[in-house]
């Protein structure tokens, strides 16, 4: 009886909270508030903030042309399954004192879960034998490899903050880490970890392919590049993935350096992480959008490898010598 | 009835593995002309020695028994070793499985494979010869044998190489390879007898037991000129460029072996020198020189694979990157470490070889592996192209399959290390290993776009899928990809902890053959704990019932309101957008993918172009130089 | 419910796809500053999407040349149903002051069926968010047919 | 004596690798390999050189602790590398004949189709 | 690295839009916006000058003969073909021409881009019967006239067909040409005049000799 409990507890973490149901509706939302907010600071007035729901439904309803060149299952079936990873990545990530799944992966996972979606993305694109997407895939790894290195280095050093603090060493385990905050406030209060925190808050943009990085999909000079041949359906799937992907990474960043600010129930606790998402989706991804133009794919590069690494390089030396 | 009950003891059973690889060998040499006959006596062979290594797992693993054999059962003589002596602890049985299973799988592959070759005969009778070589060097108990194995699968490999002279570069390459390899031969013979000048023994254990007491110039000089010499067999950074030669040229069923097993031949003897016979000499420093020296492979090559636009010669370099991951994982000296890296010496052996096989099935129906030739091959091979997935994702360490399990540990042996001991240099390693591995998922999505993906060029419109036979070869590797990625408890509980505890028990070694083990240097080994959680189960559990809403969902919602082209005629509706003009063949080149990355680094891609000239004098003063550091740090730091 | 959903929204969120068939420029000019700050036509849930796959609605602005009518047409032919074209300036709808020349195949009417025609030489912004909100609504219609 | 020998062995190794790093004939690359070859084999002898001992030919009767004779075992040990060296040289003697029928020379600066 | 446009992206969160909001707030063309052509078919008097000015060929006109020997006279302005050069309007000496400051020219149909106006042309005097006859332009001018043209080569006026529209004094390159609305004059300054022929050319009436 009480396995069947159980599995119904966990079939509706995977399913309403914090699984496919909440990531539908937060990353939605958020979407919208971050057009928005851009909106808003173009001096526009902006798209109603439901308006991602919209097009999605839209999307729905549009017929799917498969082009000849493509292949069909993978061209079909990639979209759904960078969807499900993403769901994945969220169960993962601690909502403040609660963790869905802790026992089953940790911030190595996350890292290369979060290459997943992009993978399924790529090769999507990749299937649809358009050259543009050719193109699309060449940017999106590139922006994936920028990615990495800034990536590493912020979690290794909190990983060593962590793991110094509990006496292990060093702490993969997100659960563990979302403890340490409970106990001891959040990681940003130190100083060792700001500029951390600093480099993923530029790091977001460049993970979810929002806009000054966004090379890869360039509508304007690759024709959306990847997504170029999708059309309805997956189409609108790739647009949630990208939604979704916003949620992750927010929420990634709330777990990891503004964890212990929960209130131990979990509705509020739910509510005040999309609060907290929103804030840094506002301060990451909008406010960036609002005022720079696309950069090309080799300034990407150069501005993860050397910028944003740096931070990230900074503060795990913080770190690595215990201040 | 005793006499059989003694022959079938599995105490014979190593010498039986060897034996039926090189016998068949002979058989086939002696009576191949026929094909019927040549596939029956090459599987039978092959089967054979699984069978047998297979039989040798319940002592040495569930027992944890040493398998001490005596050839003639001439037993050591007055405290010397006199006869020549196999010996198989876990860590022996454990590459010896991995030859087993690789050779197993690329004879089964090689049937269908080689259909179109002539001199059939002559490639199994090498080829046997090759993986009895490699068999008989792991199972080796003593160090001249190990030359000799050494020499022999040198030998065979070089000539598989050159096998397709007609191919473009084959003989250049088992030139090349022949060149630097017989130079790495000759080092490991001359350390062989350095050692024997100051141990009057060739036995490994007897060496171990020697080595101890004695570290001094000459034995320093003989770690450098094995090192240098098992070095060259495992084609660590220098000796890369002949890797990726000879893979590119010899048939992909050889590629198998010499990826997957030769290079891991390497990585034993240098386990060996490093673990058993040195270790004495001083662990701290030689981790520097494995760790070192791993990076580098795992790193330059990597960077390497992105700048190539040959399917094969891009997995050779590939194969060196994960070496590099091998080698820098066993060069950390913890029970973790060396745990994982020899769990990623069985993965890579599995996804490289599956890429191989993949590669060669793409070599075998199309006649090409330039990438810039290649495209669309998915729609015309299917199951090439999911099994090849496979491979791919298992290379990048996508979870959740095996590369990830092993790369993980890595990732978490390094910065234990690098934590625990306060040294920076190891947190540089784990940077190093994650950015290569990111680099790896890059390449395969290179390669995975432009063989089978993309556009199908109009000369492959009548490409067909593979046979069976070369499908259920590649099925073989790709389910225990799958085996071994999801679950890592076991991979490690029964292969690779015992292996990695063998590696930590060098007295056990020393007084299974008999002599007297007190004097062995004891290294803490002790357990270790994972920092993260893994559970790759319950996480396919998770992303299954994940996928399945989300597909449920999409079903309920119209995702299959699908128009696709049903005429043999494309409309224009179901060409591909190409800003309006007419579909055309427009296949984006695997040279010309990741200009933003290149762009950044044309500089070092540059330099190493020139670096790699191709000349084997080139190589060939890499070497040297190559020796002369090792020799200079083993002196001078040792 | 999904079917209602999807109706309904289907009229929200139109994407553009911009077809330029020999046009002066005018016209795209006036389509880009529909999506400025001024006239702002993402509240109303335009986007101009960068291939037509993506597409609801098409404006084809430009008088149709000989040579670029079968681009043109193919750039239709791939947008997915339901879909709605628009005309924009007079160039597409009668050829304007190019009609009669050799390199002129236009009106597009003569081709595809065009739901709406957007006059002016070039339109004024707001004509154009008045044609193109008319092009949704016929949208939702068709979409509404669809089921 | 022996001091000699070891240090002859040495020189002929390095020669040998002189020969391949530095000449750019095919033929002497192997001549090179060749000559590598006769110097581990010259040093393996005299590792097994005892001053004044017998030919290590007994059987076990004649065999006692004051039979004094060179160790055996490098002799062995020499056989097998000699017929190595002679594998060595065949097999690349032949790959040079091949090579000069697909390239048409025996410089190994033009014989680098594969680099990079 | 220099982003000029943060600090206007923080203070424009806080302001309000620059949006124009249209269709919630009706919006006014700016004056002089040349938008829906707005005819007048009581002042036209049919001389055909819009149709021949017009570089769209967006100005139909058609002729129905009544019954009674009237003309109804249709004029037809397609408005998907109009360039709103407003180069008819100002030929229209009439003012029958508006270009007016409406600019929803937004349609599903064709036919609901046309504006057309129609009069019916009393039957011209008898005065001048040949003229009636030979309504359009299709006869040289001329041929039945009263006028003749002079042996020097300058233009003639028939003043029994012009409508003194002052076009020929508008396109006179010498300048050598007044004519009087008001007072139905025409007068030729001859020593101006080059007998270049733009008059008898761009006259819509064809009623200039030469």
């Amino acid at each position: 009886m009480t396995i069947v409990i159980d599995a119904l507890q966990y079939l509706g973490y995977v399913l309403i909270f914090p699984g496919f149901l909440f990531c539908f509706l937060a990353g939605m939302l958020l979407c919208g508030i971050d057009r928005k907010l851009v909106a808003k600071m173009q001096k526009r007035v902006g798209p109603p903030i439901l308006q991602p729901f919209y097009d999605f439904f839209k999307l729905c309803g549009k017929e799917t042309i498969i082009p000849a060149a493509a292949e069909r299952n993978t061209f079909m079936l990639s979209p759904l399954v960078g969807l499900a990873a993403l769901v994945v990545i969220q169960l993962f990530i601690p909502v403040f004192g609660f963790t869905a799944f802790s026992g089953i992966g940790d911030i190595i996972v996350i890292l290369y879960l979060l290459l997943v979606p992009a993978l399924a993305m790529i090769l999507g694109g990749a299937a649809s034998g358009s050259p543009y997407a050719g193109v699309g895939l060449s940017r999106e790894m590139v922006t994936i490899i920028s990615c990495e290195l800034p990536l590493v280095l912020v979690l290794l050093a909190v990983a060593k903050t962590v793991g110094g603090a509990i006496g292990t060493g060093l702490c993969f385990s997100l659960s563990q880490i979302a403890e340490y905050q409970e106990v001891n406030g959040s990681l940003i209060t130190k100083i060792s970890m700001l500029p951390a925190a600093a480099a993923m808050l530029l790091l977001i943009p460049g993970e979810t392919g929002s806009h000054p990085f966004d090379a890869a999909e360039a509508e304007t000079e690759i024709c959306e590049g990847l997504l170029a041949e999708y059309s309805g359906a997956p189409l609108g799937v790739f647009k949630l993935s990208h939604a979704v992907k916003m949620l992750s990474l927010t929420s990634l960043f709330v777990a990891l350096f503004l964890g212990g600010l929960g209130t131990g129930i979990l509705a509020l606790d739910a509510v005040l992480l999309f609060l907290l998402c929103a804030l840094i989706t506002a301060a990451s991804i909008s406010f960036v959008h609002a005022f720079t133009a696309r950069l090309k794919i080799e300034q990407i590069f150069k501005y993860y490898w050397t910028v944003v690494s740096l931070l990230a390089a900074v503060s795990l030396a913080l770190a690595w010598y215990g201040l | 009835m005793n006499m059989l009950g003694n022959i079938l003891s599995y105490q014979h059973f190593p010498i039986y593995a060897i034996m039926a690889l090189f016998l068949g060998s002979f058989l086939i040499a002696a009576f191949g002309e026929k094909r019927s006959v040549r596939n029956i006596l090459a599987l039978l062979s092959v089967t054979a020695a699984l069978g047998f290594i297979l039989a040798l797992m319940k002592p040495v693993v569930f027992h944890g028994e040493i398998i001490s054999y005596w050839m003639g059962a001439r037993e050591p003589a007055g405290g010397y070793a006199i006869g020549i002596a196999l010996e198989v602890d876990a860590l022996s049985f454990f590459f010896a499985l991995l030859v087993a299973v690789a050779v197993f799988v690329s004879g089964v592959y090689s049937i269908q494979y080689m259909n179109r070759d002539d001199n059939e005969k002559e490639y199994y009778t090498l080829y046997l010869l090759l993986c009895g070589g490699v068999m008989g060097m792991v199972l080796s108990g003593d160090l001249f044998n190990m030359f000799i194995m050494v020499e022999i699968l040198t030998f065979a490999a070089v000539a598989l190489t050159a096998f397709r002279n007609t191919v473009r570069g084959a003989v250049e390459a088992a030139f090349k390879y022949l060149v630097v390899g017989c130079m790495g031969s000759t080092c490991i013979l001359v350390g062989t007898a350095i050692l024997y000048a100051q141990t009057h023994t060739l036995n490994l254990a007897q060496l171990a037991q020697l080595a101890p007491g004695d570290v001094n110039t000459a034995t320093r000089l003989a770690f450098a000129l094995l090192f240098v010499g098992f070095g060259t067999k495992a084609f660590i950074v220098p000796f890369h460029p002949l890797a990726a030669d000879a893979h590119g040229a010899a048939p992909a069923s050889v590629s198998v072996i010499i990826s997957g097993v030769l290079t891991k031949s390497g990585i034993y003897g240098i386990i060996r020198i490093c673990y058993f016979l040195f270790q004495s000499m001083g662990l701290g420093a030689m981790q520097f020189l494995l760790v070192f020296i791993g990076s580098l492979s795992m790193f330059v090559c990597v960077t390497m694979a992105l700048a190539q636009h040959d399917f094969k010669r891009l997995l050779a370099f590939h194969s060196i990157s994960q070496i590099g991951y091998v080698l820098t994982a066993v060069g950390l000296c913890t029970a973790l470490g060396v745990s994982a890296g020899l769990y990623h010496a069985i993965n890579h052996t599995l996804f490289k070889g599956l890429l191989f096989l993949a590669a060669g099935a793409v070599l075998h129906e199309t006649g090409t592996t330039d990438l810039n030739k290649l495209g669309g091959l998915a729609k015309k091979m299917p199951h090439t192209t999911a099994l090849f997935m496979v491979g791919a994702f298992s290379i990048s360490g996508v979870p959740p399959f095996n590369g990830f399990a092993s790369k993980w540990m890595i990732y978490q042996a390094s910065y234990q290390k690098a934590v625990e001991s306060g040294n920076i240099g190891f947190l540089l390693v784990t940077i190093i290993a994650l950015i290569t591995s990111v680099l790896t998922l890059a390449s395969f999505v290179k390669v995975s776009h432009s063989v089978f993906f993309g556009q199908l060029p109009p000369e492959l419109a009548n490409v067909k899928e593979v046979s069976w036979g070369m499908r259920s070869a590649m099925g073989i590797f790709a389910l225990l990809c799958i085996i071994t990625g999801l679950f890592p408890n076991l991979v490690t509980a029964y292969l690779t902890e015992p292996a990695a505890a063998a590696v930590f028990n060098v007295k056990n070694y020393i007084e299974a053959m008999g002599f007297d083990g007190s004097a062995a240097v004891q290294l803490e080994a002790g357990g270790f704990q994972h920092a993260g959680v893994w559970d790759p189960v319950s996480w396919l559990l998770v992303l299954c019932i994940a996928l399945l809403a989300i597909t449920i969902v999409a079903v309920a919602g119209k995702y299959g309101n699908v128009s696709r082209c049903r005429a043999p005629a494309v409309e224009n509706k179901y060409q591909l957008f190409y800003g309006g003009e007419e579909q055309e063949f427009s296949q984006l080149g695997g040279e010309d993918l990741f200009w933003g990355f290149k762009h950044n680094w044309r500089g070092y891609f540059k330099f190493m172009h020139r670096l790699h000239s191709g000349v084997v004098n080139d190589y060939a003063l890499w070497a040297v130089v190559d020796l002369a550091l090792v020799t200079l740090f083993s002196l001078i730091v040792l | 419910m999904f079917k209602r959903l999807i109706a309904e929204r289907t009229g929200k969120s139109p994407w553009l796809f911009h077809i330029n068939a020999g046009s002066c420029n005018g016209c795209d000019i006036e389509l880009v500053s529909v999506l400025t700050p001024r006239y702002d036509a993402e509240r109303l849930g335009f986007k101009l999407a960068g291939s037509p796959r993506h597409a609801d609605i098409v404006v084809v602005t430009g008088p149709v040349t000989k040579q670029s009518l079968p681009r043109v047409l193919r750039a239709i032919s791939q947008v997915p149903e339901p879909r709605c074209i628009v005309t924009m300036g007079s160039c597409p709808q009668s050829g304007n002051v190019f009609r009669g020349s050799y390199s002129i195949a236009g009106p597009l009417s003569k081709y595809v069926p065009v739901d709406v025609d957007v006059a002016g030489c070039a339109p004024k912004p707001e004509a154009i968010i008045d044609g193109l909100t008319l092009a949704a609504k016929i949208l939702k219609e068709k979409r509404g047919r669809m089921n | 004596m022996i001091l000699l020998n070891y240090i002859a062995s040495f020189f002929l190794i390095g020669l040998g690798f002189y020969a391949i790093v530095t000449k750019y004939n095919l033929v002497k690359t192997v001549i090179g390999l060749s000559i590598a070859d006769y110097g581990v084999n010259l040093l393996l002898i005299s590792i097994g050189f005892n001053p004044g001992g017998t030919a290590p030919i007994f059987t076990w009767s004649e065999l006692d602790y004051n039979s004094f004779f060179v160790d055996p075992v490098p002799q062995a040990l020499t056989l097998t590398s000699i017929v190595i060296g002679a594998c060595v040289t065949a097999m690349s003697l032949a790959l040079v004949i091949k090579l000069e029928e697909q390239y048409g020379t025996i410089d190994t600066r033009k014989i680098r189709r594969l680099r990079g | 690295m220099d982003f000029p446009f943060m600090k206007e992206a923080i203070s424009q969160l806080f302001s309000k839009s620059s949006c124009a909001m249209y269709p919630a707030v009706p919006s006014q063309a700016a004056p002089g916006y040349r938008g829906r052509i707005e005819y007048h078919p009581e002042l036209c008097i049919s001389c055909g000058m819009c149709e021949r000015v017009c570089s769209g060929n967006a100005i139909t006109r058609s002729v129905e003969n009544l019954e009674d020997g009237r003309d109804k006279i249709t004029l037809t302005f397609n408005l998907g073909s109009c360039t709103f050069c407003a180069t008819c309007a100002d030929f229209c000496t009439k003012h029958a021409i508006e270009f007016t400051g409406d600019y929803h020219m937004v349609a599903t149909k064709e036919e609901d881009l046309l504006v057309s106006g129609s009069f019916i042309k009393a039957a011209p005097k008898k005065k001048a019967p040949a003229a009636a006859k030979t309504e359009g332009c299709q006869t040289p001018a001329g041929k039945e006239s009263g006028v003749k043209p002079r042996d020097d080569g300058k233009p003639v006026n028939d003043p029994a067909r012009c409508v003194y529209c002052t076009l020929c004094a508008k396109k006179c390159p010498a300048q050598a040409l007044t004519v009087d609305r008001a007072a139905k004059t025409w007068t030729l300054d001859e020593d101006k005049c080059v007998s270049c022929g733009t008059c008898a050319q761009v006259c819509p009436k064809n009623c200039i000799i030469m």
